[in-house]
């Protein structure tokens, strides 16, 4: 009998305790699921008083420089474009979220979308995190860079991710749930580089 | 392999951009009006310079904006990028081909 | 644990390099350019070389043929040397099973070691649409008169026992498509036979030669601008593969071609491990190995316009990644050189030849990835069309004004795979 | 043995045993293969391509032509030279006859690859490099230093003085300094191997290959590193030139330099009675230092006369200078006995034979990315011609050879000083006289200098034909040693200048690399992504067999034990047709399509008309190119009025939002449309089937499903536990149907519900092929199955869907063209084989029938093929859907199939077979 509670759970559910334990033989890198997040993509005239408006609903500012993030009341706000932003929240329900976004943004000719499910995320820790990465990302990671604040739509391997820095040993991959699986193997086999000697 | 200035996102690998051909190629304002040859020349030709060509190029795995650029087709190097507008006006920026 | 992977050779044989034909003594006149020509053939590749020689034939040997650099320096000496005519369309198995049956006899036409080794092909198909789409085209062949058949994948297997026909790789083979007679041939080898045939019969072959202009009166082309001076001309025919635009800019004449960087590389010499010719279209890599024993192997094109003759690695890459996962035993070869010719490719894949707005200039480009195969049947057809005047059967649909009728031969729609 | 105390630079308190052809040797780490086999006077069983005489070792490092070995164990490994391959204990090889052999044992090691982004990228860390990689660290870059041999130093062999100390103590000192400098990476035992646009290099490092145990089952074997830098120093040195003589490729000829290499760098003499054959000073070190060693060695200088203060060394120590001496050719069977000397071929007893004609700069790399050379006739090589930006060539690859000179163009002013040497200028001596048959040019293809000769006899006169017609420089060794002289000796013949010649292109990789290694982990699982739904789980967990469908596993079918495929679609179409089924379709692609101007958009990029269509209902469109063709096809809801939901095929998600954007940012930026993927935020099940409105409405309860309140080609909003959902009457099975949209979030719940609330009616999961057959019943086309590319909207009968009233939109123009008003297209039918039993094979052609029902011989015209083809439940008979020319003309015509040499009768008709008048989907 299949679980029909209406309880939200990462795509990759199953996989997390195998992530625990194979963080734990690994030397400076953790990987774990992120629970998941509210998120919008906003879409909105980056000139004029539509970023300030939204700002105050979204609770905190859009960043305005490229492929930077900046951190709202519960979430992120991450620049993916001139007139593109991905808003997070970890308090709101996503059509609450979409809502009151869309509502602040419409009057600026701007719209928000809800893609809560379009993504999802998985972190990276350690002081080898960036030297994983570079495995099979090509976008320059080293710290001076990439530093906390920055943020980038880029490829690890084949699939999309966005990438987050939020401190020099700590990122996050957004990436589509379809390519979870793919991403979290990839990590996981990249991964063995690093694990302690037996 | 290129590394290739997207305007927004900065400098990315080539496998990250799509290739859109020739810049400046205008949908026809009022197709109907056209013969059939004029409508073949906008669906299937397009120039083919040995030298610099602006073309249209978009940052497929970034921020997914076109953009436009000057790339010589002998060496590949890219000579310009910016926003479609600035290099769609072709016959101001791009020197004839040399043969 | 021994685990050895190869055994010794137990005798000492005859080494793999002994039997190879030698090059023929005299090759081909390196002539001046006269002032004057009945037929100038401009592009001294596969394609100008093998007109001249089938122009030959119909009596016509007051022709130069002019290369701007050296003779078959470009694609010819660039590909990777396969030839087939298992193509879905009429029109196309048209041209590609003439050309076949005339490199069936080409070796005697020429007096030439071609080494022409009809070893079959396999087009791999590894989904459900690419399964529909091989059917299609091996019923299509065979109603055209062309060998080919559909294998599912233990006759792969036991066509090729290298490849991997487990169910458990990302995209399993399903079966492919097999054509025996074709096979693959020597590139050098094959122009050259081609330059000494016609240069023997008198026409002139005039390398370094590149042509900087046309000189026009009216409809008419009365001669070209060369960089060794003008040479006035009866009729031009165009062979220039990647540089045809740059002709045509020249001439005036629009045509829908775009030139692309298109990749290849070889492995070293191995001892005979690939019996056949393997294409995976949705894994985008072709290989055969070739008869000193490297690996040949191509990918598809770069995705940009460029004439520089080289491409990008990640290309490469891919293309490696490719061969491992479908023939696990190349996983220990060695790339040994990788280079790039320049494609001139078409909206429906298919060639442009024919007839220009001038009455006296015919057009033959477009061939993409398929020119070497062609290149017998091109030549025929082509010195047929100069000679006469008009398009032959065979090359008349591949005219320019089907991209205003919309008469197209659309070869990449229906999975007759480019190369 | 060999081996001389004192010299070296390996473990002798240690030793490993190496097994070649057969024969077991000892030697010691830091030792090559070739090395062990030199200090044994051994040699691997190599014989040429062509002519099958024996070959030896002919250099110590990627530059020997010869030295090829099969390492069978402990990895098998084809064509390998001796003189890179580390000896490690357990090693077994055997040599070559030219050809490798790939091993059937699979290869497990792992393969990598690491992005490095750099300031400074130095290639090669000898005495150029190990300056330029400090002086650079020192100014505080980030700087990468690679070098492709197990050691830092290059040619280095302690003998020279450096800042007053012994040269291989100042290369330990600035290794140390650069260990330790955090911003330096130092890879020994990495090859740049190919050079390209804005400051990319690949290099590939060899992670294992000296250790015993293959590595660490988790440590790649091998790392591709893909190195962008923003100024990239080459500093790869040089390779000696050898001289052409008769009957050079015997074992026992070698470089002078590597003779040297082999002494200091491995402690072996690689012979006792040695003739040194020079036109160069650096040969000189070579007498000098294996004389020291021990050796019994004479010099022959080709030059009139010998360089002063080396004759001077020489003459201290008894080491006989001859000038103005050629070596014309050697003795001896499997190893040379004699060199011959002076016009009179005098014989010289030897057992190894040096020759060095001067240096040629290792500049592939600067050439790679178009770097230009150009002959240096000083030097008798190319060397780089004019800086390119970004690149700078340093040392004996730029043809600086003075070390106190190579140390000053790497570290500028404050480089170490060096000993001044004079030196002699080099004489340019391509070969000696002799017979042209035995003078090996490049001695891995056995081809001559008689090779060369009849290629410009038949009238090449380019050295890229010479190349062609002889070979030479298409080997293992891509010419490193033959090609320079390939175009010296051609230039010679064709009584041309060698500049007017030029030299061949140099073109990645500089050494082999192995096709493992560049797919990296591109391999297996990791080959392509594998995409899945959110209920994937779900699927497995039914035992559903997957259709690949681009990336994604889409369920093909769920049979339940003892069913084959035909069973279980029979079934699952059944299920559908009587009661209800249900289908993951979340793989549809979604676009949420915004703003003022969404319906203009949708009117210019669909045949149909979409700006008509009400907030609260759904229409079919289609997509065309430029061409006139099917491009895409899908559903369309309006949301609102400024905003629709566009739904794609799943092969084509990716693809329509391109397009999309495409027109709409490049050609139409003007308009005031948002456009957002939302192919994961939505989950879609297709729930379908007489009973599916009692299973929709049991789970929604909230909403009315009664046909009046929710009515076909509509949609409506509800919730369930709080959850927005939505519900959409779209039907592509033909009978009454639910799209169930949620947030991908509740994806399994929600299935889980519909599942539960259809169990009593017998609810079915069905997959991708039921779904094939139920359309194909009712007509619906697939989009990339029914259609290739060449058919229109018209062809597929579908000129309903083609907007009248439009003044335009993408693709109409083309429908005028004369080739879109030929009767004869193909056009999409049915196809009923008469016989009622035979499935037709998709992708059959399709002929005209003939009276005898024998198919003609070839060549026969085709009237098209059959695009789909299935058994069907609801009219318990096969039946397939055709292209067919002038095929609605033909309806009622009677086709030939071919299938299996058998002509199949098939009658054309109608594409709906089933409930043409719609009663079931509107009920």
């Amino acid at each position: 009998m299949a679980d029909t509670s209406m309880l939200v759970r990462h795509p990759l559910e199953t996989r997390r305790t195998l992530l625990a334990e194979l963080s734990a033989e690994l030397d400076g890198v953790a990987l774990e699921l992120e629970a998941p997040l509210a998120a919008v993509d906003l879409r909105l005239d980056p000139a004029g008083p539509g970023p300030a408006a939204v700002a105050e609903v979204a609770g905190g500012p859009l960043p305005p420089q490229p492929d930077t993030w900046t951190g709202l009341a519960a979430g992120q706000a991450l620049r993916l474009g001139p007139d593109e932003w991905l808003l997070t929240s970890a308090a709101a329900r996503p059509e609450d979220w979409e809502f009151g976004l869309d509502e602040a943004a419409a009057p600026f000719g701007g719209a928000a979308v809800d893609v809560s499910a379009q993504r999802t995320t998985v972190r990276v820790r350690g002081a080898s995190a960036r030297p994983l990465l570079a495995s099979g990302c090509a976008i320059d990671l080293r710290p001076a860079s990439f530093p906390r604040g920055r943020c980038a739509q880029t490829l690890l391997g084949q699939a999309g991710v966005l990438l987050v820095a939020l401190a020099d040993d700590d990122l996050q991959l957004f990436v589509r749930p379809s390519f979870a699986g793919y991403v979290v193997d990839w990590l996981v086999d990249a991964a063995q580089e690093f694990r302690r000697p037996s | 392999m290129q590394l290739i200035a997207c305007p927004w996102c900065g400098p990315r690998e080539e496998i990250e951009f799509s290739y859109g051909g020739q810049a400046a190629v205008a949908y026809p304002a009022d197709p109907a009006s056209l013969s059939d040859e004029q409508w073949a020349r906008f669906v299937f030709f397009r120039d083919n310079p040995k030298g610099p060509f602006a073309e249209r190029w978009v940052h497929s795995a970034g921020c997914r904006r076109w953009f436009g650029a000057v790339r010589d087709t002998r060496t590949y190097e890219f000579l310009s990028v910016g926003p479609l507008s600035a290099t769609t006006a072709r016959t101001s920026v791009l020197p004839e081909a040399t043969p | 644990m021994t685990h050895a992977g190869t055994t010794a050779p137990t005798t000492a044989p005859t080494p793999p390099g002994a039997d190879l034909p030698e090059h023929q003594e005299s090759l081909w006149r390196s002539a001046e350019p006269k002032r004057s020509y009945d037929v100038v053939i401009v592009g001294g590749g596969g394609h100008g070389l093998a007109t001249a020689h089938y122009l030959a034939k119909l009596g016509i040997t007051n022709v130069a043929v002019l290369e701007k650099g050296w003779l078959a320096g470009g694609n010819m000496a660039r590909n990777t040397t396969l030839i087939r005519s298992n193509y879905l369309w009429d029109e196309s198995a048209g041209i590609y099973e003439h050309a076949l049956k005339l490199w069936e006899g080409l070796e005697e036409d020429l007096g030439y070691p071609i080494l022409f080794s009809q070893r079959g092909v396999l087009n791999l198909a590894h989904t459900e649409q690419d399964v529909r789409d091989s059917v299609r085209r091996v019923e299509a062949n065979k109603l055209n008169g062309i060998d080919a058949e559909w294998l599912d994948p233990d006759e792969v297997a036991k066509v090729c026992p290298i490849v991997n026909v487990s169910g458990d790789i990302r995209y399993p083979v399903q079966g492919a498509t097999f054509q025996a007679r074709a096979g693959i041939a020597k590139h050098d080898y094959v122009a050259w036979g081609f330059a000494r045939r016609a240069s023997e019969a008198g026409i002139d072959i005039i390398e370094n030669c590149e042509v900087t202009g046309f000189v026009a009166d009216g409809d008419r082309v009365t001669g070209v601008r060369t960089t060794r001076g003008d040479i006035a001309a009866g009729t031009v025919a165009l062979c220039a593969a990647g540089h045809t635009s740059v002709l045509l800019d020249m001439l005036g004449v629009p045509a829908p071609l775009q030139s692309h960087p298109l990749q290849a590389l070889v492995s070293e010499l191995l001892e005979p491990v690939h019996p056949t010719i393997v294409m995976s279209n949705a894994v985008h890599v072709y290989v055969s190995q070739a008869h000193k024993g490297e690996l040949v192997m191509g990918a598809g094109v770069d995705t940009y316009n460029g004439y520089g003759q080289r491409g990008a690695f990640h290309i490469i890459e891919r293309q490696m990644a490719a061969a491992v996962e479908l023939f696990p035993v190349f996983a220990r070869a060695h790339l040994l050189r990788s280079w790039a010719g320049v494609v001139d490719v078409t909206p429906d894949a298919s060639p442009i030849v024919g007839a220009t707005p001038y009455e006296n200039v015919f057009l033959n480009c477009g061939w993409g990835t398929g020119g070497f195969k062609a290149t017998p049947g091109l030549g025929w057809a082509f010195a047929d069309t100069v000679a006469h005047g008009r398009p032959h059967p065979l090359v008349a649909p591949f005219g320019l004004d089907r991209f205003v009728t919309g008469a197209l031969v659309d070869e990449h729609g229906a999975a007759a795979v480019a190369h | 043995m060999s081996r001389i105390e004192g010299y070296g630079r390996i473990d002798r308190s240690r030793h490993v045993t190496v097994t070649v052809d057969g024969a077991a040797y000892t030697g010691h780490p830091g030792d090559s293969l070739a090395s062990v086999l030199l200090a044994h006077d051994a040699r691997p069983a190599n014989t040429g391509v062509k002519l099958g005489r024996p070959r030896g070792i002919g250099a110590s490092w990627t530059e020997d032509p010869t030295g090829l070995v099969q390492v069978e164990e402990p990895f098998p490994e084809p064509m390998l030279l001796a003189t890179t391959v580390e000896a490690t204990d357990g090693l077994v090889a055997r040599g070559v006859n030219g050809q490798g052999r790939l091993s059937e044992v699979p290869d497990l090691a792992r393969y990598d690859r690491l992005h490095t982004h750099c300031d400074v990228l130095v290639i090669g860390a000898g005495p150029a490099g190990l300056v330029a990689a400090r002086t650079a660290a020192r100014r505080g870059d980030d700087v990468v230093l690679v070098d492709d041999r197990p050691t830092a130093g290059g040619t280095l062999t302690g003998t020279e003085t450096i800042d007053g100390r012994p040269s291989l103590d100042v290369v330990d000192e600035i290794v140390a300094e650069l260990t330790t400098s955090p911003n330096v990476t130092h890879l020994q035992r990495t090859t740049a191997f190919g050079h390209y646009d804005d400051g990319f290099v690949l290099a590939l490092e060899r992670r294992t290959s000296h250790t015993d145990d293959g590595g660490l089952a988790r440590r790649s074997r091998q790392r591709v590193h893909r190195i962008r830098a923003a100024r990239i120093v080459v500093a790869a040195g040089a390779i000696e030139r050898p001289i052409v003589l008769e009957d050079n490729d015997r074992p026992g000829i070698m470089l002078a330099a590597s003779a040297r290499d082999f002494l200091h760098r491995y402690g072996v003499l690689a012979g006792r009675e040695v003739v040194v054959f020079t036109s160069d000073d650096a040969a000189y070190a070579a007498a000098v230092d294996l004389h020291d060693a021990g050796a019994s060695v004479q010099v022959l200088d080709a030059r009139a006369t010998a360089p002063t203060l080396w004759s001077r060394r020489c003459a201290d120590r008894g080491i006989a200078v001859t000038a103005n001496t050629h070596v014309h050719g050697t003795r001896g069977e499997d190893r040379i006995t004699a060199a011959l000397v002076g016009p009179e071929r005098r014989e010289v007893a030897c057992d190894l034979l040096l020759t060095s004609g001067g240096w040629n700069p290792t500049a592939h790399l600067f050439s790679h990315v178009g770097g230009r050379l150009a002959y240096d006739p000083s030097l008798g090589a190319f060397r780089p011609a004019a800086p390119r930006p970004g690149v700078e060539v340093i040392g004996a690859a730029d043809g600086t050879f003075g070390l106190a000179d190579i140390l000053r163009q790497a570290g500028g002013v404050g480089a170490p000083p060096a000993n001044e040497e004079p030196r002699d200028p080099t004489a340019v001596l391509w070969r000696t006289d002799g017979d042209p048959t035995r003078q090996f040019v490049d001695i891995q293809r056995d081809a001559t200098v008689a090779d060369i000769a009849r290629a410009v006899g038949a009238g090449m006169t380019s050295v890229e034909h010479v190349k062609r017609y002889t070979t030479i420089g298409t080997a293992h060794d891509q010419g490193k040693t033959s090609g320079v002289i390939a175009s010296g000796i051609t230039a010679e013949l064709l009584g041309r200048p060698v500049e007017d010649l030029g030299t061949t292109t140099f073109r990645p990789p500089y050494t082999p690399v192995a096709f493992a290694a560049l797919a990296g982990r591109e391999r297996g699982d990791l080959f392509d992504p594998v995409r899945t739904t959110p209920i994937h789980d779900r699927h497995v967990a039914a035992g559903a067999e997957f259709e690949d469908v681009g990336q994604w596993k889409r369920a093909r079918h769920y049979p339940h034990p003892g069913e084959n495929m035909t069973d279980a679609v029979l079934r699952e179409c059944a299920a559908v047709r009587t009661s209800v089924g249900i289908m993951d379709a979340s793989t549809l692609g979604k676009i949420d399509v915004r703003g003022p101007d969404a319906a203009v958009l949708l009117d210019r990029l669909y045949t149909n008309m979409m700006s008509s269509l009400k907030v609260g209902r759904v229409r079919y469109g289609v997509m065309c190119g430029n061409d006139g063709m099917v491009f895409d096809d899908g559903t369309v809801l309006r949301l609102a009025d400024d905003r629709f939901l566009v739904t794609t095929t799943t092969g084509n998600a990716a693809a329509v939002l391109d397009w999309m954007e495409e027109w709409l940012q490049t050609e139409w930026p003007e308009l005031r449309v948002r456009l957002t993927s939302v192919t994961e935020q939505w989950s879609i099940f297709a729930v379908a089937g007489p009973r599916s409105r009692d299973v929709v409405g049991a789970v929604f309860a909230d909403l009315d499903v009664s046909n009046e309140a929710f009515g076909f080609m509509t949609w409506h909003d509800t919730a369930l536990d709080g959850v927005p959902v939505r519900l959409a009457r779209i039907s592509f099975s033909g009978e009454l149907a639910f799209e169930v949209s949620v947030s991908a979030w509740y994806a399994p719940a929600v299935w889980a519900r519909l599942l539960e609330a259809g169990r009593d009616h017998g609810i079915t999961p069905y997959g991708t092929e039921t779904m094939h057959v139920l359309r194909a019943e009712k007509g619906y086309p697939i989009i990339g199955q029914d259609t290739d590319g060449t058919v229109s909207p018209h062809d597929l009968g579908m000129a309903w869907a083609v907007s009248k009233k439009k003044p335009d939109f993408v693709g109409r123009r083309s429908f005028g063209r004369p080739q879109n008003q030929d009767p004869l297209r193909k056009q999409l039918v049915s196809l009923l084989p008469t016989d009622a039993a035979t499935k037709l094979p998709e992708g059959s052609q399709i002929v005209r029938f003939a009276d005898d029902g024998r198919l003609p011989a070839p060549p026969v015209p085709m009237l098209g093929h059959v695009t789909s083809s299935y058994h069907s439940a609801a009219l318990d008979r096969p039946f397939a859907l055709a292209l067919v020319k002038g095929g609605r003309e033909r309806i009622g015509e009677v086709v030939g199939v071919p299938v299996a040499g058998e002509l199949v009768p098939a009658l054309i008709g109608e594409t709906v077979l089933v409930d043409p008048e719609g009663a079931r989907r509107d009920g």
